[in-house]
């Protein structure tokens, strides 16, 4: 597919020529992660309670932060009409976009999870699932994100508008990502879990491309 | 029935079925809700565990439940405009976000009273409290949407999509959230939910309060839907006449 | 009563009377709320209906005074 | 017949745009869209388009029904609306091989030639930002040469350029109109080209919706 290989090719150039929207969410992720323990105590018996939760949620944060610049531009000088109004399949293009943001603002924070996640006492036994449950887990978001971000990107007062729209959509992802950790946590399996989310993605790739695309022809018309 | 249906699709129909049906729907819904309130308040012996508090659930439960079912009616009526481009079902879909705003509303205020007196709290991160909660987030999240959007068809089409993925999602949120609360809680012995395992007559005034609010939450929708009628087909010709009579009738009072 | 004694027992509820008459008397609210507020935006509705009528008419009024001045005046 | 509109009506914000409006473009047909200020002309070219669905009436992309040749559709028509579409951290080239790749068309050799004959020889690999609102405005026109579209919609093709810029798109678009393909366009700029133009008036059609 060569158009997926070239949506690819320019969001990932896009993306690399601004940094800051590279950097930013995942600066966001860094310091808000820090707060916490500046904020509850430095007690590492709680800590460990909380890590996977304080994990998950700023990193869902930071994902939803990040999908400004997913549409954005492209919304402002017009490349999103080309865009819809090209031959080619459009659910690739779409998905080809969402994935190429997701390297760039998904992807660093499954990175930098276990490091922030052992400052805040996660015990080892967490951190392969912490990870795990991340990379399966902010696709979803990411997605779910897209299809928020493209239904406000038309609205000029939309910052605050797209928590309001997608935080509730995203609450089986944070609840099934945190589930992951506890069980390993408690010792128990979380292969089960695991797929769960696996699912959950596949029904979003499969899904909200066509949410994606339906809701940008509405904001571009 | 096909044929019945689709003459609905149109508001002129809509608008004089619904004033005809009205009065009908009305009576109905009073009787039912008085005779289940009557009924439930004063005729039903005290549950053993929770004493008299046990009566908020005759309106606790439906309360939840039609605001689940006024999601999922939303998100059929969201399909209906964006695949037919039925414009009537934008008008009840976007009549139904207020009124099952409402309805959660009304579940979370009768779950955390009854949780005073019971778990010691208002609020406790109760398996249906919680997703209540969500679906009243859900339903914020389609007003503010739709109040974001200046034009009234391109709000309708945006407030349709999301609560189509919304409706993907409802069902996941409720399994997930139920899944998290055995998780973390272990299944609370008493929760509002467990009324059911009463003897009939205790739920039976639950069936009546139950239809009841039923017929009260179509009455809530129709009104706004036909308002909403009344506002976009302005230009029609049969609204002319149904304003211009109508303002004939309360030229003195308004 | 039914189950209750007296009809002061069915106000105290079993001691419970605080939560089980807040919890009706919020449902009562919710009830108010959906059936008042449209009726409500249509009296407003309507009202702004009539002005702009009003308006329309006067318009019409005052076009067909000018044109008869001026009618008048030609002729 | 390329394009065949059947009884268009629009209408926004309680004004009707245009109503029972009929033409039908064929090859090497060039048609302007006059009308003033809010008259509704890029809402025109959007409808034809196929990015806006809130009109009544019907659209034909040679005998078939638009909604129902989309693809094909959007193969041979190619919009170039007021935005640039030109991403500005990337280079014309970047730009326009993207472009391409969203046509479907592996042409990546054509685009150097294609910018050289809009005199941007040697900015091939500039960022976009570096350079002038003319210059950019060549790079968005070059995607025309690129897209091998029959049918150019193109919203107000002459902003931004310079006189020679002008005299380069006319002879640019005549050669495209004697090439057998069509143009439906919209600008406040006199044509000065020799061929025939027919033209589109929105003002005419305009009206109050009765209230």
């Amino acid at each position: 597919m060569n158009i997926v290989k070239a949506t690819l090719r320019r969001e990932l150039l896009i993306a690399f020529r601004s940094p800051g929207d590279i950097i930013n969410p995942l600066m966001f992720f860094v310091i808000a992660v820090s707060l916490f323990p500046l904020g509850v105590g430095a007690d590492q018996e709680f800590l460990r309670e909380i890590a996977a939760g304080v994990i998950w949620v700023t990193a869902l944060l930071a994902v939803m932060l990040s999908m400004d610049s997913l549409f954005r531009s492209d919304y402002e000088d017009g490349s999103l009409e080309q865009l819809l109004l090209s031959p080619q399949p459009l659910y690739f293009i779409i998905l080809a976009k969402v994935c190429s943001h997701w390297l760039v603002s998904g992807l660093p924070l499954v990175i930098l999870a276990p490091v922030f996640a052992s400052m805040l006492a996660l015990p080892e036994q967490g951190l392969f699932p912490l990870v795990a449950s991340l990379l399966i887990g902010t696709p979803i978001l990411t997605l779910l994100g897209a299809v928020g971000m493209a239904l406000t990107v038309g609205l000029s007062r939309s910052g605050l508008l797209l928590a309001v729209l997608i935080l509730p959509l995203y609450v089986p992802v944070l609840v099934f990502g945190t589930g992951v950790v506890d069980s390993a946590l408690n010792s128990l399996g979380t292969a089960g879990l695991l797929a769960l989310l696996g699912a959950m993605l596949i029904l979003a790739i499969s899904l909200a491309p066509l949410a994606i695309i339906a809701a940008l022809r509405i904001s571009v018309s | 029935m096909w044929q019945w249906l689709y003459k609905l699709t149109s508001p002129k129909w809509f608008y004089t079925i619904s004033g005809q049906l009205m009065p009908w729907l009305v009576g109905l819904t009073t009787f039912l809700l008085g005779v289940g309130l009557i009924w439930g308040l004063a005729f039903t012996p005290p549950d053993y565990q929770m004493g008299e508090n046990y009566r908020i659930a005759y309106i606790h439960v439906p309360a939840a439940s039609i605001a689940m079912g006024c999601y999922y009616m939303m998100a059929i009526m969201a399909a209906a405009f964006l695949i037919w481009r039925i414009k009537m079902a934008d008008m009840v879909a976007k009549a139904c976000a207020p009124v099952g705003m409402t309805f959660t509303a009304l579940a979370l205020f009768t779950g955390s009273v009854w949780g005073i007196p019971t778990w010691g709290t208002w609020w406790i991160w109760d398996a249906r409290l919680t997703s209540t909660l969500i679906m009243m987030f859900l339903f914020i999240g389609v007003m503010a949407l739709r109040s974001a959007y200046d034009s009234e068809t391109a709000g309708g089409k945006a407030c349709a999509v999301l609560s189509l993925v919304g409706v993907v999602n409802v069902p996941i949120i409720k399994y997930s959230v139920e899944w998290w609360n055995t998780l973390h809680q272990g299944a609370s012995s008493l929760s509002l939910s467990n009324t059911a395992a009463n003897p009939p007559e205790i739920w039976m005034p639950a069936f009546f309060v139950g239809f009841g609010l039923f017929g009260f939450y179509l009455i809530a929708i129709i009104l706004r839907t036909r308002n909403e009628i009344l506002i976009r087909e302005r230009k029609a010709e049969w609204v002319g006449e149904v304003l211009s009579a109508t303002l004939l009738v309360n030229q003195g009072e308004v | 009563m039914g189950s209750f004694d007296s009809f002061s027992d069915f106000l105290a509820m079993g001691g419970y009377a605080t939560y089980v008459w807040s919890a009706y008397a919020f449902f009562i609210l919710v009830l108010i709320f959906n059936v008042w507020q449209p009726i409500l935006s249509r009296k407003k509705y309507l009202k702004q209906q009539l002005r702009r009528e009003q308006v329309q008419q006067e318009r019409a009024q005052a076009q067909q005074k000018r044109e008869e001045m001026t009618n008048g005046s030609a002729t | 017949m390329m394009l065949t509109v059947k009884n268009l009506y629009c209408e926004r914000d309680e004004r009707v745009l245009f109503q029972n409006l009929d033409f039908s473009v064929a090859e090497g047909e060039v048609w302007q869209i006059q009308g003033s200020n809010g008259s509704g002309k890029t809402t025109l070219l959007r409808i034809l388009c196929g990015l806006n669905d809130e009109f009544t009436g019907e659209i034909y992309w040679q005998g078939k029904e638009q909604s129902k040749t989309r693809q094909e559709f959007n193969h041979e028509v190619f919009y170039l609306g007021h935005a640039p579409a030109i991403n500005k951290t990337l280079s014309p080239k970047e730009n326009l091989s993207w472009f391409c790749a969203s046509r479907g068309l592996r042409n990546n050799d054509q685009i150097k030639k294609v910018l050289n004959s809009f005199n941007l020889y040697g900015y091939e690999d500039l960022p976009c930002y570096l350079m002038s609102a003319g210059q950019q405005r060549r790079v968005s026109l070059a995607r025309m040469l690129l897209s091998q579209a029959k049918l150019w919609i193109i919203d107000e093709p002459f902003t931004a350029l310079d006189k020679q810029g002008v005299q380069e798109l006319e002879a640019l678009l005549s050669a495209h109109a004697l090439a057998g393909g069509s143009i439906i366009l919209t600008t406040h700029h006199s044509l000065q080209m020799d061929y025939s133009i027919r033209v589109v008036d929105l003002d005419a059609m305009a009206g109050l919706v009765a209230a």
